[in-house]
């Protein structure tokens, strides 16, 4: 499997760790809430087909990324930058 | 009689290169270019292995990669189990031997499961050898196991060299026959970078069994497309290269034999490629019959192959039975070879007449609308016996008759290679026109192209891979070659080699006919297993192991599937087909391993002391990737003496031990302060500059994740520590938090792991080693008091000295670049000399740390909380930190929970690492465990032995009188539950 | 007489092996049952088996959607064995262990449960420790376990590279002598025949369309056969558990998929003993009583249902599989598979009622499903029975990582690659 | 001041000097990484040109000016390599924290040289990535793994490469290529 780091260009898999799902809402720290944090740390909607995870190019350029991925065919269907420089690439 | 040379003809032979090898310790004579097949037959052996389960007799089948027949043990020594005889090259002087059979090839005394096989129809082991007792199976396994199993593998290491390669193209063709080479050409000529990969030694395909392609000569048609691949530099041909697997994003795997000779045996190949062709041709179909596997009956192709390629005729006396026109075009090329064609057995009524006529006259009977209803013989085919049949009702009628013959070639059409588009594609779609299964829909970016279609026509075949090379190359962005003929295939490419074939597979006759050679399935299993109710392909597979064998079912899939169709009353369709998965042919272990073999299994980590812990007898010892010294042992010295008097010295006056794997990670910006107050349990914006701090990690879930001290060196600077275990996992999760949680920080990290060596200085006289050793800094009290760090030089190097204690002495910690450790460390070593300083290794340090009760990995072991550990100081009310809010639910904080204690031995015998707490002072009966040991030690400052564990409610159980139960080595004894710090507990050895 | 046995084999095998009858039947859905296990794999059906043996609850359907035993109990590398660290999944396991011990008499049908031993090697002295506080732990709970030195490791081995100058040296290892193998399909085909013959109704080719409630209680289910009541549903699809629970409205579960490949060489005269287990790495291997070498190790590290892997875990299991066993090179990899594994966010499993009323769930089988196989339909069954968990399966609810008791084996974290 | 003590005092022993393909180490007086901040990735990029003379590279490429390498390996982030000791101190004294944070990695990466006409064939053994010129041209930079090892792969002309290892993994790292090159009678310069 292959991924397109928007840093370093299509790499593949072995290059990146997993980070899973990205699309739960990290609580922002002021919340002390456990039922919110809980819902955060352990519960998944683990969905068969198009899934939004996070993979860091650890063995490339460090970025974390946001990887749209199939789960069922594994077809990956674009990849962004998060972090302080998402959007401002150009700068 | 049986195999012979043929006077001229062959190829792929040379015969003015004769060699031999031996086969069962007989000598076989053969020429450069054969195989061990084509020897093997042309020196009349026609028994070259024993079947799987019935240990049958079994001679060569095939002339390929789809041999269910002939596995052979090649070599000496380290020895090459299940090798195909059919593909493996003969060498001059290889040692070749028999599989499964016991005494003798000739006489085997497994063969006697046959008279039984009736009662070991399929499944029949699931529900017999279940009794008596208990332990049933294990009766009978030993002895099931020894008669299972084909070839022995040795047990000495392999000494060969396998080797790896990265490959990367536009177009990879699979596959070197007239649909693959026309592919390669045609992308090739795009300028396309291509890789044409074919499992043979030379390109082709089965080009060379036919006579003409085209208008023109076959062998003039390969010559041209061979030389115009020749001028294309961008075309890399690569032969003896199987791809074995597709996977993701037009990822393949492909091993390269490389020839006899080289350094190296094999190669493993990744290949990137960005479209590809399929083009990995068809395998002639068998027919299913009694007797279908005796020495002698042989696809008919494959025995044409053997004619053509190497100058062997497979029998002296050869019948050919097919249902299609192709099997005609086959027996006529025979004949014309020189192979004595007796006759011909179709079922059909009718014969193309051109082929007919001219077999007439070579003196061959042709017996039309009949059947081989029965092959015959031991060891070798002595004769078959043909029946009339009648197409319309699809049965046999009138008088059998006997032909002797030696060799039955047969001929039910041909079975697309599908198994790498399966792997990479939706399951195979059934074909009424070749009544055979042809690829589905891609999942990946290939195309296929020729015979893998059930386009079996040479030049239709060719057409189709010019067409699908040119695509290939378009879709990977390189525009066709202008002026490219852009043939369209003729339709019915499928009867221009098999003609109006009959769809009669399995001939109705009564006898053991066989489907799966290698395993044994018969056509009555597969009904049995029907009958039964596995129904499903997956369950048939399962339940009968039919195609389960080496050969993959190459040539057996089809035709139990048929059968199994036939025996549910569906059409095959409707029962499916099983789904291919890698790997397409057998792929070495080693060639999967490559270079990554003993000390290069996973790279080395060394810290700049290692060459030094070497030469001073350090005992070194895996931590992670890292080498660690565990002691330096002294002659005579058992590992603890080592490391009691390391820690001995330490105490009494000063050691100094390499601590440069602790993980570090620079720390900088703006909301560097910010930053860390988020991500440790206590606060670090507090800490003045030149000072450092003990930090803890929580993880999100609230359990402790790591701990280290950290080191203000600036406003906007720090200096992390973590771990050596977790160096790597902290510094990457650091990295998920600014990019994900936090980021509006201004953080920057960079592991400076490497780039600091450290050296711990500990002891009461580590003060003064290092006024002795430092050019230039006040390390009094005041001048770097405790937990203050410091910038100075020794000898001119500049070093970073922290004021810091695991040991509970006073102690430093001396940072140097990495390039000056040795320099430093031998510095200080001379500083020491005066107070006999002595270099302690991980048990000292184990040992010191133990004494004082700080925790390590072994206690925070992702399991542990704060409260267990005892380290709520640590952690901060005031603030909110990562993992505080899951950390302070009850089920963390609960005073039941096991809690870190220490522990003394009673009876003055070790208390070992790993032993469990119990309350049973006999070993018989030792109660429930309550807790268990996470470290252990002899403490030279209390004189005895003492450990610290994790045990219930253990905070509160202090002076309680336990057992360390250690029952897998034997060991049962009395332990004390005492406060986990043991020694100096007011810290005034630290501070002093 | 028992259905199976050496005799039948010959009476049958004298009449041509005609008069065989199928292995279960081909049940027509009945309109409704007292209990429905959705899921006709290893666990749903070994429930199944339980329900009708243990608690006289016979009226019982299991509904599969293609074929039996598709799933993970004939994707998996056959490793039965009760070697675990922490107190609650050494009696879990073990008592699994217990029900394997004699299994194929139970069912009346081979399972072919070979106790050869599993024995896991220490590759540094810490492992070994490590090892050892397992093995005492097991110990304490009746469970057989022997802390090996090397040379004993060596001798139980022949052809293990015990040398020092291996990357990560042996120095022992732990043995569970009563661990070993077992034939996964017949696994499944003997649960199924066992509960057949018991009157469980097992039902192919039905797949679960959604969940029938009334005033937010599970009363049945909708299938691709039509609808199907029951006051009670048990759920037991493994890697499929998170879109079988959505059709009944649960959106979230502490439970990921993900691939786990396995693979197999060509058969081969005994080679490999017991099974062996590779501390510098992660990597399981033993030989099949066909003689293919059945070896396996780490998941593929992504969410997948696509039960299919990649190349890299294909070098990595094999390059460990040489570092302990250097003379396997010349031997060949004929068979690759990619099972489709529900992985907790502790590597432990769930086995509860709900999470909705007339609901069970059981999932969560992480790398652990087939050895828990008759386990888990134990308690699952006794726990659908009397509507509470067994105190084996208590401490496994899924209410557990919400309270912060995780059964965390490896101290891993909430991490499911990572178990 | 101790001279500094290479991380390869072993890879020198290999021997076998010409041969199609050689390794040996570079010895920078300095190393260094800057990162900036999105919004001083201006001034960063301007900074960097003055102070060494040569422009700053774009995202994946490396420019070599007089006696040091630049190399951009992601944004806002550079690695710098020179002949001079003073590097750091003349990064940190033009750029505060403010601007970029500047890292001291002198001693913690070590720079293996491989060169010769069967280098790129020597790395494409143990490297994913397609090193053919037309899509790895001179000039060229990507961070990857040789055997697990992270390594910055630099390109300087068709048949010379440099790669930036941990030091910790460079002995490591050069006995794997040094077998890996056996084919190519690979040899230590």
């Amino acid at each position: 499997m292959l991924i397109p780091c928007p840093v370093c260009g299509l790499r593949d898999q072995s290059e990146f760790t997993y980070g899973g799902d990205a699309t739960i809402v990290r609580p922002v720290l002021p919340d002390v809430d456990a039922a919110r944090w809980a819902d955060y740390v352990y519960d998944r909607t683990n969905p068969r087909g198009g899934h939004q995870e996070y993979w860091h190019h650890v063995h490339g350029c460090r970025s974390w990324l946001i990887v749209v991925r199939n789960t069922e065919t594994h077809d990956v269907s674009g990849a962004r930058l998060i972090g302080p420089w998402a959007g401002r690439e150009s700068a | 009689m049986p195999g012979f040379r043929l006077p001229q003809g062959g190829t792929r032979v040379d015969r003015t290169r004769p060699l031999r090898f031996s086969f069962d310790g007989a000598p076989v004579g053969g020429f450069a270019g054969d195989t061990l097949a084509s020897a093997l037959i042309a020196s009349g052996r026609t028994v070259v292995a024993r079947s799987f389960k019935y240990h049958r007799p079994r001679g060569i089948y095939s002339a390929g990669s789809e041999e269910p027949n002939a596995l052979v043990t090649l070599g000496s020594g380290s020895v090459e189990p299940n090798s195909k005889a059919t593909i493996v090259e003969a060498q001059d002087g290889l040692r070749v031997r028999s599989q499964n059979a016991w005494p003798s090839l000739a006489f085997d005394a497994g063969a006697v499961n046959g008279l039984f096989s009736r009662f070991f129809a399929a499944g029949f082991y699931y529900k017999t050898f279940m009794g008596p007792g208990r332990a049933g199976w294990m009766l009978y396994e030993p002895f099931i196991r020894r008669a299972a199993g084909l070839g022995k593998a040795s047990f000495e290491p392999d000494p060969d060299r396998y080797e790896t390669g990265h490959a990367f193209c536009d177009v990879l063709v699979v596959g070197g026959g007239p649909a693959g080479l026309s592919a390669a050409l045609a992308a090739g000529r795009t300028g396309a970078r291509v890789i044409l990969c074919e499992d043979n030694p030379v390109l082709g395909g089965a080009l060379d069994l036919e006579d003409r392609i085209a208008d023109g000569n076959s062998a003039d048609w390969l010559f041209g497309t061979l030389s115009a691949l020749n001028g294309l530099a961008n075309v890399r041909r690569m032969t003896r290269t199987s791809v074995y697997g597709y996977y993701d994003d037009d990822v393949l795997g492909a091993v390269e034999t490389l020839p006899p000779g080289s350094q190296a045996r094999q190669r493993h190949w990744r290949i990137q490629a960005k479209g590809v062709v399929l083009a990995t041709g068809a395998i002639e179909r068998p027919f299913v019959f009694p007797g279908n596997d005796v020495p002698g009956v042989m696809l008919a192709g494959s025995a044409l192959a053997y004619a053509r390629r190497y100058g062997v005729a497979v029998g002296g006396d050869v019948v050919l039975f097919t249902n299609n026109d192709g099997g005609w075009r086959t027996a006529l090329a025979l004949s014309r070879a020189g192979v004595p064609v007796r006759a011909i057995v179709d079922p059909r009524s009718q014969a193309p007449a051109d082929a007919a006529q001219l077999l007439a006259e070579a003196g061959a009977e042709c017996l039309t609308g009949h059947v081989v209803t029965a092959a015959r013989g031991g060891t070798a085919l002595k004769s078959v016996k043909v029946e009339a049949f009648d197409a319309g009702t699809g049965k046999t009628s009138g008088a059998a008759r006997d032909l002797k013959c030696d060799a039955l070639a047969v001929a039910a059409g041909w079975v697309p290679r599908v198994h790498l588009a399966s792997q990479a594609g939706a399951p195979p779609v059934y074909s009424e026109a070749i009544h055979a299964f042809v690829p589905g829909a891609p999942r990946e970016h290939w195309m296929a192209a020729g015979a893998i279609r059930g386009t079996f026509d040479a030049e239709a075949a060719a057409a189709e891979g010019e067409r699908a090379g040119a695509e290939a190359a378009n879709a990977s962005g390189f525009n066709s070659f202008p002026g490219i003929p852009q043939k369209k295939p003729k339709d019915g490419g499928a009867a221009q080699r098999t003609g109006a074939m009959l769809p009669l597979f399995e001939i109705p006759a009564k006898g053991k006919a066989f489907v799966d050679l290698q395993n044994d399935v018969t056509a009555s299993d597969v009904r049995l297993a029907q009958r039964e109710g596995f129904e499903s392909v997956e369950h048939l597979k399962r339940y009968t192991t039919l195609g389960m064998a080496a050969d993959q079912g190459k040539t057996s899939n089809l035709n139990g599937l048929s059968i199994l169709a036939n025996a549910r009353g569906v059409p095959i369709p409707a029962v499916g087909t099983t789904r291919f998965r890698p790997p397409y042919n057998p792929v070495s272990l080693g060639a999967l391993a490559g270079r990554a073999r003993g000390g290069h299994l996973a790279a080395l980590r060394r810290t700049p002391l290692h060459d030094w812990h070497l030469k001073a007898g350090g005992l070194m010892t895996n931590v992670g990737l890292w080498h660690r010294p565990r002691a330096y042992m002294q002659p005579g010295e058992t590992l603890e003496q080592a490391y009691v008097r390391e820690a001995r010295a330490v105490r009494a006056s000063v050691g100094i031990t390499d601590v440069s794997t602790l993980g570090k990670i620079d720390v900088q910006g703006p909301d560097a302060a910010t930053f860390l107050d988020r991500v440790y349990t206590n606060t670090f914006s507090t800490l003045p500059v030149g000072k450092a701090r003990y930090g803890l990690m929580l993880r999100d879930d609230g359990f402790l994740y790591d701990d280290g001290t950290t080191w203000r060196l600036g406003d906007n600077r720090y200096l992390m520590t973590t771990t050596t275990a977790n160096g790597a996992l902290v510094y990457q999760n650091l990295e998920m938090l600014l990019a994900i949680a936090w980021p509006e920080l201004k953080v920057s990290l960079a592991s400076l792991t490497d780039q600091w060596a450290g050296v711990a200085v500990a002891g009461p006289n580590s003060r003064a080693l290092l006024e002795n050793a430092l050019d230039d800094m006040d390390v009094s009290d005041t001048g770097l008091p405790f937990m203050g760090v410091k910038a100075g030089h020794i000898g001119g190097i500049a070093v970073l000295v922290a004021r810091l204690s695991f040991s509970g002495e006073r102690a430093y910690e001396v940072y140097c670049g990495s390039d000056h450790a040795l320099a430093v460390w031998e510095r200080l070593l001379e500083a020491g000399k005066a107070f006999s300083v002595v270099p302690y290794g991980l048990e000292a340090l184990g040992t010191l740390r133990i004494e004082k009760g700080h925790v390590t990995g072994a206690e925070i072991d992702g399991r542990t909380s704060v409260q267990d550990l005892g380290l709520e100081k640590m952690f901060s009310a005031k603030k909110n930190f990562v993992g505080k809010p899951l950390a302070l639910r009850p089920a963390l904080t609960d005073p039941g929970r096991k809690q870190l204690v220490g522990l003394r031995s009673l009876d003055g015998i070790s208390i070992s690492s790993g032993a469990h707490l119990v309350a049973g002072p006999d070993a018989k009966e030792p109660g429930r465990s309550q807790g268990h040991v996470t470290a252990m030690c002899f403490s030279p400052a209390l004189e005895g032995y003492v450990a610290l564990a994790l045990l219930e409610r253990g905070r509160q159980r202090h002076g309680e009188k336990l057992f360390a139960a250690d029952p897998v080595r034997g060991k049962h004894g009395p332990v004390e539950v005492v406060d986990p710090c043991f020694f100096d507990k007011d810290g005034n050895r630290m501070h002093g | 007489m028992a259905e199976y046995s050496v005799f039948s084999v010959l009476r049958h095998g004298l009449s041509g092996n005609r008069g065989w009858k199928p292995a279960w039947r081909k049940a027509e859905p009945k309109p409704s049952y007292d209990v429905i296990v959705v899921g006709g794999g290893g666990h749903g059906l070994a429930t199944a088996f339980y329900l009708a043996k243990e608690h006289g609850i016979r009226d019982v359907a299991v509904l599969e959607r293609g074929w039996i035993g598709q799933g993970n109990v004939g994707r998996n590398t056959t490793i039965v064995r009760s070697n675990y660290d922490l107190d609650e999944n050494q009696k879990f396991y073990e008592w699994s262990m217990k029900l394997w011990e004699g299994l194929s008499h139970v069912l009346d049908y081979n399972v072919m449960f070979s106790q050869r031993g599993v024995l896991n090697l220490a590759n540094s002295p810490s492992q070994l420790d490590q090892y050892a506080e397992r093995g005492n732990g097991m110990r304490l709970n009746g469970i057989d376990a022997e802390l090996l030195g090397r040379d004993e490791v060596a001798k139980l081995c022949p052809g293990l590279d015990v040398s020092d100058n291996a990357r990560f040296p042996v120095v022992g290892g732990l043995l569970q002598p009563r661990a070993g193998t077992a034939r996964h399909d017949a696994v499944a085909w003997g649960y199924a025949h066992a509960a057949d013959r018991l009157g469980v109704d097992i039902i192919e080719n039905c797949e679960v369309t959604g969940f029938l409630k009334e005033g937010g209680r599970v009363v049945g289910v909708t299938t691709s056969r039509g609808s199907i009541r029951a006051p009670k549903v048990g759920v037991a699809v493994a890697g499929n558990t998170s879109e079988v629970l959505r059709k009944a409205g649960i959106e979230k579960l502490p439970i990921e998929s993900h691939v786990l490949q396995a693979f197999v060489t060509e058969p081969l005269k005994p080679l490999i003993n017991c099974v062996v287990t590779f501390g510098g790495g992660h990597m399981y291997v033993s030989q099949s009583d066909k003689g293919g070498l059945v070896y396996g190790g780490n998941l593929d590290y992504y969410n997948s249902y696509a039960q299919r892997g990649n190349l890299p875990v294909v070098h990595e299991v094999a390059t460990e599989l040489l570092a302990c066993f250097p003379n396997v090179g010349k031997v060949r990899l004929v068979r690759s598979w990619g099972g489709l594994v529900d992985m907790t966010m502790d590597g432990s499993p769930i086995i509860a009622t709900g999470p909705l009323p007339g609901m069970y769930l059981n999932t969560g089988w992480n790398y652990g499903g087939f050895k828990a196989t008759p386990a888990s339909g134990w308690c699952f069954a006794w726990t659908i029975a009397s509507d509470a968990a067994h105190v084996l399966n208590a401490p496994f609810t899924l209410e557990r990582f919400h309270e912060g008791r995780p059964i965390d084996e490896r101290g891993a974290g909430p991490t499911p690659r990572l178990h | 001041m101790a001279e500094r003590l290479s991380a390869l005092t072993h890879l020198a022993s290999a021997g076998g000097g010409n041969s199609r393909v050689r390794l040996s180490e570079i010895r920078p007086g300095s190393i260094l990484q800057i990162q900036a901040w999105p919004e001083t990735a201006v001034t960063v990029r301007r900074v960097i040109a003055e102070l060494l003379g040569t422009e700053t590279p774009p995202l994946g490429q490396a420019s070599a000016g007089r006696g040091v390498t630049v190399a951009a390996i992601a944004h806002g982030r550079y690695l710098l390599a020179g002949d001079a000791s003073d590097l750091v101190q003349k990064f940190e004294a033009a750029l505060p924290s403010a601007d970029a944070a500047v890292s001291d990695i002198s001693h913690g990466r070590v720079i293996l040289r491989l060169e010769g006409e069967a280098a790129a064939e020597v790395l494409s053994t143990s490297v994913a990535l397609d090193l053919d010129l037309s899509e790895f041209p001179a000039g060229r930079v990507a961070q990857t793994m040789i055997h697990h090892v992270d390594v910055l792969i630099h390109r300087r002309t068709e048949t010379h490469f440099e790669l930036w290892v941990l030091r910790s993994f460079a002995e490591s790292l050069a006995e794997w290529l040094l077998d890996q090159g056996l084919a190519f009678g690979i040899g230590a310069a």
